[in-house]
């Protein structure tokens, strides 16, 4: 059968720049670039191209560039080169259509919307290469009120914290869906920025426990890799519900990516297809979650704060204040816009709502109820600059969670290809010639070189604010103004229009 | 502190670098028969072949011996050792006192029981005065017969082929090369030779040189006759030991030292062709007439003159050397003898490809490597530093032979210059 | 003194190494220059081992004890103020003994070239050597390990 | 009577309180005087003061000091009060025509308790009960509007240099041991008679000078413990702050001052262990009451005045001492203008409070 799908991408060679060096072909593991020893020049099979462009990044002559195929259907605005791609896709292979990395579809990016505030006259900005700027985050369950003693002598004993120098944390990615190179680059750049990273839910590889200070170890509903040890490395522990990219929906890491060391990590059979189910089956209601909740506090002799991920979906703020009340003491919502390793294309591109509302919803919800100060609230599901975080926690989110825009920083060109294992830039992959394509000296370096530079951001807008600390940002969406949005989406947001 | 080195060649050059090492102030002298600064006998074919003039026959700038403090004596022969009163004796009769003497005379060439070996016309090659005197009357049309098919026989019949001169190799054994080839690899070369003109003739000697008192032909053992204007002989040198002679020193097939390059005389040392010292492949005491060695022995000789206790472990034969770019890299054992050897091998005779790898105890012991040379020093490292090549030796004879076929740990070693315990 | 390590577990066999050796080697110093109009294209110092996954790069280790020097018939191959291995071509006459040598295979026959034998120089007019400057994941690390 | 509804206006101002410690009562022309002297922080659009122990003779009475726009305005107002309180004295401020003072509302005082029945039916404590009248009051009556209601003392306001609303409210006729003055400079205008400072609640006042960038989320915090923050205004907020603290969780002043106005992360990393637990602890749990950007404020009670700058003293703060006076102002100038030769005077560093308690009272 032939197969109907043309290529999606066209690669160029520049004839008058190739010096037929072969890097390229050494560094496709799509096999796009080939040597014809009939004429010993370099030559590439369009077809296999996904443009994570790699090669273009590694031709010492930049000779190569790589172009979206021109080859265009019949204008039509219904039936796009996309729909009817997916279906040839659908007719050839009778197979769900799998994709990675989270949801590119052209729905409203509301931080695109948002516009934030400075001083002028009435209220000095304040300049942060001169005063201080202070970003530190404790995350974690918070009383009412503070006891004092009658000599002022603080007599409140505090639940365990997470303490962040910034409100930023990497967000789960389990070993297994990334490589170990990834893990590491993520964990050390944490260790070294004050903050943490997730594991996601492929428990945590024995090289990996050194940095368990700056750790969340994820509780998923497979289970993977839990024990005592793994929730005792780990600064904090959390339970994942959902997950912006795939709510409602399980995992599911294909057998060929389960190499022994994921396999002893994970603590399953090499080879075997490591199945994440839908729901938590001890968790069919909220006691439930309770009941996890305190049995993970139990394990750890509650020395280490709970936090509770889910997928931003319609009834986000009431699940929020029931995951409030069952003792979380962390929140952690992830936006349908968030990355994935793998996930069913339909899902992930039409399930679940935007972190922006759900963000400003949850926090709206838990303040009326009087229980906001008692919970930190973390925003995840596209993050993509400092400005996205001003505007997340000026919105009610304590900190954010990033994901994608970390592994961008370590070399992610965002093919969407990770489902395939062939990530030709080490990070979404199992195969030890690609996971080596990740040197984690470069991939923590240019974590740290990222959330700096966007500390210096953030520090910036705050001090353009006349703020000078963080927590007076939190919730403060006096900072924000809507431009382009209806009355409606300006009420859920709980800010004004621009020049209001 | 007085050093006396006797020898102006490898092994003296390597005992002056080695004294330096440690001694920047003693006194050196070198007393040298020759009358020329340092230069490598080695090219000495070359010279004859015309690739090189005298002046890039030399090992060291000529500002060498100042530069290192040297006192030259050229042309000047040492005549006797006295190791009571530390002296040496001069062809003049002078002496000259030493605290350290180091004796690098190197070794003169072994003459064949041939009848008439005095006649003119008959030459040795092995310093610079046999090039140019060879090369004086190495004219195209001219007739030589080269007696020995060794590495100075056949680099002699190659400078004076390429001179024009009709060149006869006879050899006493099967096959060319003997020490350093076996007999696959020696058919090989054997082959090129004979492609540029040399005539081989295997299993047979010279017994008389005929001529009246100029050499005109040669008389082989089989009786065949062979008209020629010029003998080379070329069957092998042996030890320069004359000056020990007739002394304590202690003296086999060369003098004898231990790994300090010390002889029986604590303030003796021996380095060179003149030494016979430890061999780590043969596990004996060997004479081992090669470049390198020399050298290495003379710097290790020099050192602890000077003071060092530095140990010379890699004595072991080597070789590298070409005929009509044909380049081979052997070493070590090569044609093995005993069930304890392991030979591996493989050729491909059209591209004049042959290897040979012969292991013993899990340990590469000796090689051959014809044509394709690339990187044979990985292979040579193996033998020196006695590694066990079990778990790659399958692939000692691949093209990529290389570190990458090491076990990760081993390699890491090697590559990156740390021990990791 | 510093010298180029090679860190396998890093290096994704790219060859940009030996490529821009040829470049910091070359008469002209540009790339698409040096490989397409240069006639005497020096060759790579370094070399690249490969058996996927492992590979690495490798060149001349500058020993401290450098059988190469001492093996030299000639002395063309010597050590220089730095203390790097260096060759002197006008001197070497190409009979391979450094070949036969050298432990780590670091010496290269160029015989098409007005050079005899290739290896590193540690690109003495570079504030490190090109290879280790282009290596895009840093598994080639210019240090001292004493 | 135009109210500022629902929008928040940002203004320059200058602040002078002064408090007899020994609780000796003195006159209000000391006040006027040093407000008057910073004339120049002030446009005219706003001016007021509040004043302690001034009402002696109804001390266990609250003290409900009304605007209103009009007649059917009082009559809502009264008919509110009526129901909840017991009114013992009621009337109309006196106040004395000054020519730049226009537009006032009606200006009424009253004297009165809350009834026993509503009370105890509330099941509130009769300071909580009069808060959640004046929240109730303010929302539900319009054209009413409480301007202070604390016992023994009273807040006079209004949109006018604050010297002239001095003049216009007679206050050299009141005598108390706690004065404190505002006079503002509003970025907008008209301004809202309500809108000038000091903002109070019950005896609670604070009187600002600065505008808080973290304004949204302190009032987020407070809309969790219940105050509604309809007003707008930063002061409102600071007042509301205090009260949260240290009426309803009981906290001491200090502690509340160093709430909003911690020390930086860097400062409490070097601290001992105690004191860094404290602040870190402090920081952690109340970090959305942290009054960030520039202010000076004087909040005044029944028992002190207080004084405090933001933590990098943007605006500023001068205090001064003498015998058992305490000032502190704005600037020095209005302190020397009423206080030629204090024993002491300082400029309080950034975060750290002035605090002066009555005698005998404690912290």
């Amino acid at each position: 059968m032939i197969s109907y799908i043309l290529p999606e991408f066209l690669v160029l060679r520049d004839e008058n720049r190739c010096i037929q060096c072969e890097v390229c072909v050494r560094q496709c593991a799509n096999d796009v670039h080939y040597l014809d020893t009939k004429d010993g020049k370099v030559k590439s099979d369009d077809a296999k191209c996904v443009n994570c462009q790699r090669c273009v990044t590694f031709c010492p002559t930049h000779a190569l560039t790589i172009i979206q195929n021109p080859q265009e259907f019949k204008a039509n605005a219904n039936w796009t080169k996309k729909a009817i791609t997916e279906v040839q896709r659908q007719a050839e292979t009778g197979a769900v259509l799998l994709t990675g990395m989270g949801n590119p579809e052209a729905y409203t990016v509301y931080w695109d919307k948002l516009v934030l505030n400075a001083s002028q006259v009435t209220n000095p900005s304040i300049d942060p290469l001169r005063e201080p700027m202070e970003l530190k985050t404790y995350l974690g369950r918070k009383p009412d009120m503070l006891e004092f003693d009658k000599d002022g002598k603080l007599l409140t004993k505090l639940t365990p914290q997470l303490v962040l120098n910034a409100p930023i944390m990497f967000s789960a990615m389990s070993f297994g869906s990334v490589s170990l190179n990834t893990c590491e680059s993520l964990a050390r750049a944490a260790t070294e920025l004050g903050i943490y990273y997730n594991t996601g839910e492929g428990g945590l590889h024995s090289s990996l426990y050194r940095y368990g200070k700056n750790t969340i170890a994820q509780v998923a509903s497979g289970r993977f890799g839990v024990n005592p040890d793994y929730l005792n490395a780990a600064a904090a522990l959390e339970i994942k519900i959902g997950q912006g990219a795939k709510p409602g929906i399980g995992g599911h890491l294909p057998g060929e990516k389960v190499k022994a060391e994921v396999a002893a990590t994970r603590m399953i059979p090499e080879g075997s297809d490591a199945i994440s189910p839908a729901p938590h089956h001890d968790i069919y209601s909220i006691e439930d979650l309770r009941q996890l909740i305190y049995a993970l506090k139990e394990a750890t002799d509650y020395t280490k704060p709970v936090s509770v991920k889910i997928a931003a979906v319609n009834n986000v703020a009431a699940i929020a204040s029931g995951i409030a009340r069952a003792g979380a003491d962390i929140i952690a919502i992830d936006g349908f816009r968030g990355g994935t390793g793998a996930a069913p294309l339909r899902i992930r591109d039409n399930v679940g709502i935007p972190i922006e509302m759900a963000i400003a919803a949850v926090d709206t919800r838990l303040k009326e109820e009087g229980i906001r100060h008692q919970v930190s609230l973390v925003a995840a599901g596209s993050i993509r600059n400092s400005a996205d975080i001003v505007k997340a926690i000026a919105l009610g989110a304590d900190a954010v969670y990033i994901a994608t825009s970390a592994l961008i920083a370590i070399g992610c060109h965002m093919c969407q290809k990770c489902n395939t294992g062939k990530c030709n830039w080490g990070i979404a992959t199992q195969d030890p010639q690609l996971v080596k394509r990740l040197n984690p000296n470069i991939g923590a370096r240019r974590l740290v070189n990222l959330i700096t530079a966007w500390e210096h951001e953030i520090k910036e807008i705050l001090g353009g604010m006349g703020i000078n600390s963080i927590e007076s940002l939190r919730g403060n969406r006096e900072m924000l103004r809507g431009v382009g949005l209806t009355q409606k989406e300006l009420d859920i947001l709980g800010i004004k229009a621009a020049g209001e | 502190m007085n050093y006396i080195i006797i020898g102006n060649s490898a092994a003296a050059v390597g005992g002056v670098e080695g004294i330096r090492q440690i001694d920047k102030e003693g006194s050196i002298t070198i007393i040298s028969e020759e009358p020329y600064c340092t230069y490598s006998r080695p090219l000495i074919s070359y010279f004859l072949a015309g690739a090189l003039n005298e002046d890039k026959m030399l090992y060291r700038d000529t500002d060498f011996y100042k530069t290192n403090g040297v006192n030259l004596l050229l042309g000047t022969k040492a005549l006797s050792v006295d190791t009571e009163n530390n002296w040496v004796t001069l062809a003049g009769g002078e002496t000259i006192g030493y605290d350290k003497l180091l004796i690098a005379t190197g070794g003169k060439p072994f003459m064949p029981p041939m009848i008439g070996s005095d006649k003119k016309g008959v030459y040795t090659f092995i310093k610079r005065d046999d090039a140019e005197r060879l090369k004086a009357i190495a004219k195209p049309g001219s007739k030589a017969v080269v007696i020995g098919g060794g590495l100075i026989g056949l680099k002699a019949a190659e400078g004076l082929v390429k001179c024009g001169v009709d060149v006869t190799v006879i050899e006493l054994a099967n096959r060319i090369l003997s020490t350093i080839l076996d007999d696959q690899a020696a058919a090989i070369v054997q082959g090129v030779l004979e492609e540029h003109d040399i005539k081989v003739i295997l299993n047979n000697t010279v017994s008389e040189a005929l001529g009246s008192d100029k050499v005109t032909g040669v008389l082989l053992k089989d009786g065949t006759q062979i008209a020629c204007d010029m003998v080379v002989t070329a069957i092998g040198v042996r030890p320069n030991t004359d000056i020990v002679c007739g002394t304590v020193i202690n003296v086999n097939r060369g003098i004898v030292v231990d790994g300090h390059m010390r002889t029986n005389i604590d303030n003796i040392y021996a380095a060179g062709d003149v030494a016979e010292a430890y061999d780590i492949v043969y596990e004996d005491m060997r004479v081992t007439p090669i470049w390198p060695n020399a050298y290495m022995q003379g710097e290790v000789a020099g050192r602890n003159m000077a003071g060092d206790s530095a140990i010379f472990d890699a004595g072991f034969a080597r070789n590298s050397i070409s005929f009509f770019g044909l380049p081979m890299i052997t070493a070590g054992i090569i044609k093995p003898i005993g069930a304890e050897y392991e030979v591996l091998s493989m050729t491909i005779p059209d591209k004049k490809i042959y290897k040979k790898a012969v292991i013993k105890d899990n340990k590469l012991v000796g090689f051959i490597r014809l044509t394709d040379i690339d990187r044979a020093g990985i292979l040579t490292g193996l033998i020196k530093n006695k590694a066990d090549v079990s778990a790659f030796k399958d692939k000692l004879l691949n093209d990529d032979f290389g570190f990458v076929y090491m076990p990760k740990k081993q390699r890491k070693e090697k590559l990156l210059g740390v021990k990791r315990i | 003194m510093k010298r180029v390590y090679a860190l396998e577990e890093y290096c994704v066999g790219c060859r940009l190494c030996e490529i821009n050796c040829v470049v910091a080697h070359s008469q002209s110093k540009d790339i698409i220059w040096a490989f397409k109009n240069e006639e005497a294209r020096p060759l790579p110092g370094i070399l690249v081992e490969e058996m996927k996954p492992v590979s690495f790069g490798l060149q001349c280790r500058h020993c401290d004890d450098a059988p190469c020097v001492k093996s030299c018939i000639t002395g063309a191959m010597h050590k220089d103020e730095r203390g790097a291995v260096v060759c002197d071509t006008e001197k070497c006459v190409g009979c391979w003994t450094c070949i036969m040598a050298c432990p780590y295979g670091a010496i290269k026959r160029n015989e098409s070239n007005t050079k005899v034998i290739s290896k590193c120089d540690l690109c003495p007019d570079l504030a490190q050597p090109a290879c280790v400057t282009n290596c895009p994941n840093e598994a080639l690390i210019y240090v001292d390990r004493r | 009577m135009l109210r500022e509804n629902y929008e928040r206006v940002p203004s320059g101002c200058a602040i002078s309180g002064a408090m007899d410690r020994s609780g000796q009562r003195f006159s209000g022309s000391d006040i006027i005087q040093s407000i008057a002297m910073m004339r120049e922080r002030s446009n005219g659009l706003g001016g007021g003061f509040a004043a302690y122990g001034i009402y002696p003779e109804y001390e266990d009475h609250y003290a409900f000091h009304m605007f209103y726009n009009d007649e059917p305005a009082r009559e809502a107002g009264e008919r509110f009060l009526n129901e909840h309180f017991n009114i013992a004295e009621a009337g109309p401020i006196p106040t004395k025509k000054v020519r730049s003072i226009a537009n006032e509302p009606m200006i009424w005082r009253y004297f009165a308790q809350p009834k026993e029945e509503k009370l105890s039916s509330s099941g509130l404590h009769p300071d909580e009960f009069v808060v959640q009248c004046v929240i109730n009051l303010n929302k539900k009556v319009d054209g009413a509007f409480v301007v202070s209601s604390g016992k023994n003392m009273g807040a006079f306001k209004g949109v006018g240099y604050p010297e002239d609303i001095g003049e216009f409210y007679q206050l050299y006729n009141y005598s108390g041991y706690i004065w404190t003055a505002h006079g503002r400079f509003p970025t907008n205008t008209p301004g809202w008679w309500g809108g000038a400072h000091p903002f109070t609640l019950l005896d609670l006042s604070v009187v600002h000078n600065g505008e808080l960038s973290s304004y949204g989320s302190n009032r987020r915090y407070l809309n969790e413990f219940g105050y509604e923050c309809t007003m707008q205004t930063d002061t409102e907020v600071v007042a509301y702050l205090f009260d949260l603290f240290t009426r309803r969780q009981g906290m001491p002043i200090d502690v509340a001052c160093k709430i909003m106005a911690p020390p930086m992360w860097d400062e409490i990393e070097r601290m001992p262990e105690d004191e860094k637990a404290f602040y870190t602890a402090l920081r952690m749990v109340y970090g959305k009451a942290l009054l960030n950007g520039p202010f000076s404020i004087i909040v005044a009670f029944k028992n002190g005045m207080i004084a405090l700058n933001d933590r990098i003293k943007l605006r500023s703060l001068v205090a001064a001492e003498k015998g058992d006076m305490l000032y502190v102002a704005s600037e020095e100038s209005a302190i020397i203008e009423i206080c030629p030769n204090p024993d002491k005077i300082w400029a309080p560093k950034a975060g750290e409070p002035v605090i002066g308690m009555l005698e005998g009272v404690r912290v």
